[in-house]
């Protein structure tokens, strides 16, 4: 059911843990519907130079996260901001149908985490 | 990680292997004796023996009468068969069934139907935190259009015993008829019609390592039904199609062997999974045993695993050979947890950390140190990526 | 007469043995590969996608798409539950369906209970002395309160072949469900549910060389359908049940050998078919052919012959080593012989006589020419013993 | 289903046949439901000599129609007219349950022969 790409995230996700000093962080999901995912990212130059999650979730969560934080790492935040669900999706080589919703976490969570930057930052810095 | 690992299959509540002396049997009835039990020429009475000669194992094991046994192509359609066609029979009388609300799906799903399509009313009857139906709620839901009382014998989730004998008391003395869905409990635990007072059984072959997609209805003398499936003359009139030949053979021999082994297989199962569920409670930190520890299935241990989610439990475990199953939503496509486990009480978070390990008879001491010395590390290193903590989480 | 008598197996129309390609493909799915599909784990992956491997081999010989195939028990639940859940998802725009009266009892008694207990109003559509339904009948018999069409591609007694594809015309023309009882056709004719407008086709794998108890429902996409089996999410939530893995992984194999042979099978079978009813005819006074001879199936004979009880015809055979089957009520436990012979416009006392030798593709020319051998001399023997004679009977 | 007793009367009925100067001929049955038996019998001396059936119909049939010409025979008329079909089932070994209404037939039948023996004998010979 899952592609090898997503069982390789799974098994083995980058960038788990937190940012200490993080430029912004971002939450989202409830524990009641089983997908929580938390997202730190550090910003410097308007470059997303690290970022770090934690996911309570299924697989899938757990996998987009992780392909997530590879794919806005070194991006600029506007950048970042363009990542879609569906790009995510396709950059682990597709997802079952019932596990689509956890894709949209993290986008979610990218956006939650630039927008809690923007609030602290809003002169870009 | 790979190819050749071993597997450590702790999923047989979900489904088990066929056994090879099962298997041998059913083999002949493929190609060689194929006949269709309906032919009245030799290769067609041949099948037909064959067909009755599982009858006879299957009433000898639940301690029926050959006649009172109808092969169907499994649990679930054995499930609908019993409470639709009961139903429909005793329109008449009324259109109120009680069941509860730990029932397998096969039975709740039914229930719906009926509510939804038919005009009945269904009382869902709640059970304790062990998952125990109270068999004093079932006398005081009884009604006078009262048709059906439906509560399974063993919970497939946690595996919680319901009071089946007390219950089927209830039912006779007030003259309604019961069902019960016993496709956990045939070949777990000891099974007889008469003493448990049950009019209609359902049980699956596939859960005491006999074939998939072969099960039986026990029906009692006297009880009438309509069919789920019309057509031939098939099973007394009563579910019409081809007999399922070679897995009804198979379903014949894998119930005679289960029961016939089944002291030991208790003694066996209970002593691994006590040492399963005693293992994980001391080993790992903030996690509960799901289901009634005293009534309980000899081969299940379902705990909850606080701050991380059933899917990438059981995944995790998958990697490393383990294989259990999780009452997780993400393991069913939907966004609820299982609807057993917030029956019992818990919040849809800790639902959602759930695990079943169903151990069965190729299961092993070996297999059990294994997963207690696994386990352990994989929760820590899940609950490492979570973002929930102990204060944090349960608000 | 006895032991180890060759058998000729002429009643493939009632079943057929499993081919050894076919239990070949099945036997790891009992004891090593014996997952269940829903598990998410290692072994239940394995078991899905052989689940979803044979939805294609099914799909493909049907030229439909996978998703349009659900797995069932066999023809009986294809037809059930095709015919119950159309008509009950249609209710609101009526209680009206269009069926023959030479149908399958699968069929036939569904019709009769929504006749009975749901208030439907069914038309029995009368065929011709071939057994043919006349399209221009399914046409006129359309009302507004019409919501299912179900006319058999191939009849399991006489082997006539029903004009479908222009049944299917008339039925999308007016906006009709079409379902068609395919069991026997499948494997036997090409079948495209695209060419024929089908929406709804049942079929059955032991009647090509598949094992029994696992058939097919295809639906066409966009049918709305209800449950017949509740439950699980199996079957894209439309059939509960854990999947018959074995068989369906046979039924799979053995539709795409059935698809594929399909051009040399029809050559074959149909050269022994004609010899078979040419040889009778000429051999044997007063016996007529059975169903249309142009539009037939090429494994079916079906003749009546007379002053003779079809039982004891076939049980005399039997006792030669040749297997058939009979119209006979005696074969039947009821007092009427087969409403399909009765329906052809056959007397009673004609339909009693029927015998039915159905080839298969185990079937020989020595076997051909053994039948055409024996069969003479049986009649004989049972015509001297018949209290019936040419003027006396048929009055 | 058959016993073997039922097989061997079915393979090898006896007394199958006609008698051309019998005392007695019984057919019941219709061909419209599957089954006629015709019997005729020779008396003498108040005594059964000799019997033939003639039957259309299935196994079970044939095979009660050929046991009941068995258990008549030698019989007194008297002895004959005792002759229940359950006493043919029993000596057959038994019946399928949905064939014991053959057996009707083969105690009708003789019931029969020895009524028209009686009405072409009214004294008794
Ligand atoms: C035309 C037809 N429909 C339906 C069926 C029922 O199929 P099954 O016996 O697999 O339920 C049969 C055969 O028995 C058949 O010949
Ligand atoms: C308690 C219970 N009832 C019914 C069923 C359904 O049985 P089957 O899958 O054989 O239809 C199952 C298992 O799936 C079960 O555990």
């Amino acid at each position: 059911m899952y592609s090898e790409k997503v069982m390789d995230h799974f098994e083995h996700p980058r960038n788990v843990g937190e940012i200490a000093d993080a430029s912004g962080t971002g939450t989202v999901g409830n524990a009641r519907c089983g997908d929580i995912m938390k997202m730190d990212i550090k910003v410097e130059n308007n470059i997303i130079t690290d970022v770090k999650f934690k996911t309570f979730g299924c697989c899938a969560a757990v996998a987009t996260s992780s392909m997530a934080t590879e794919m806005v790492k070194g991006k600029s935040v506007e950048e970042a901001l363009q990542l879609t669900n569906k790009a995510v999706a396709e950059a682990l080589d597709g997802l079952p149908a019932v596990k689509i919703h956890c894709s949209l976490l993290a986008e979610e969570a990218i956006h939650a985490a630039l927008e809690d930057y923007h609030k602290k930052h809003p002169q870009g810095e | 990680m790979a190819e050749n690992k071993k597997i450590i299959y702790m999923d047989n509540a979900a489904t088990t292997a066929v056994r090879k002396e099962v298997l041998d049997v059913m083999l002949p009835y493929f190609s060689e004796h194929y006949g269709n039990p309906s032919s009245i020429h030799s290769v067609g009475r041949d099948a037909k023996r064959a067909v009755e000669a599982a009858r006879k194992q299957v009433a000898a094991a639940l301690g029926a009468q050959p006649q009172e046994i109808y092969f169907t192509a499994g649990g679930s359609e054995s499930d609908n068969w019993a409470i639709r066609s009961a139903a429909e029979m005793l329109e008449k009388k009324g259109k109120h069934i009680i069941t509860s609300s730990i029932e397998h799906h096969a039975v709740l799903h039914t229930c719906e139907y009926l509510e939804k399509y038919r005009g009945y009313r269904i009382t869902y009857l709640p059970v304790d935190e062990g998952g125990l139906v109270n068999p004093q709620d079932v006398k005081n839901a009884i009604a006078d259009d009262t048709v059906l009382i439906s509560i399974m014998a063993a919970n497939n989730e946690i595996g919680t015993l319901e009071p089946i004998a007390e219950i089927g008391k209830i039912a006779k003395a007030a003259g309604v008829l019961f069902h019960t869905d016993a496709v956990q409990a045939v070949g777990a635990i000891p099974i007889d019609v008469n003493a448990l007072n049950v009019d209609l059984l359902s049980l699956s072959a596939h859960k005491f390592h006999g074939p998939k997609g072969v099960g039986a209805l026990y029906i009692r003398k006297g009880v009438r039904m309509n069919n789920l499936i019309f057509g031939g003359a098939q099973e007394r009139n009563l579910r019409a199609g081809t007999e399922n030949l070679a897995s009804i053979v198979g379903l014949g021999k894998a119930i005679e062997i289960a029961v016939a082994e089944l002291p030991e297989y208790t003694v066996k199962l209970t002593k691994l999974r006590d040492e399963l569920i005693n293992g994980i409670l001391a080993e790992i930190p903030d996690v509960r045993l799901n289901g009634d520890h005293a009534h309980r299935l000899p081969g299940n241990v379902n705990v909850s695993v606080r701050y991380i989610e059933g899917e990438s439990l059981l995944m995790r475990l998958d990697l490393l050979g383990v294989e259990g199953s999780s009452g997780s939503a993400c393991t069913s496509g939907s966004l609820d947890p299982s609807h057993v486990l917030l029956a019992i009480g818990l919040p849809h978070e800790i639902a959602h950390g759930s695990l079943r390990l169903s151990l069965g008879i190729g299961n092993t001491e070996e297999d059990v140190q294994y997963v207690l010395k696994v386990l352990p590390d994989v929760v820590k290193d899940l609950r490492a990526m979570s973002p929930l903590t102990r204060p944090a989480c349960f608000a």
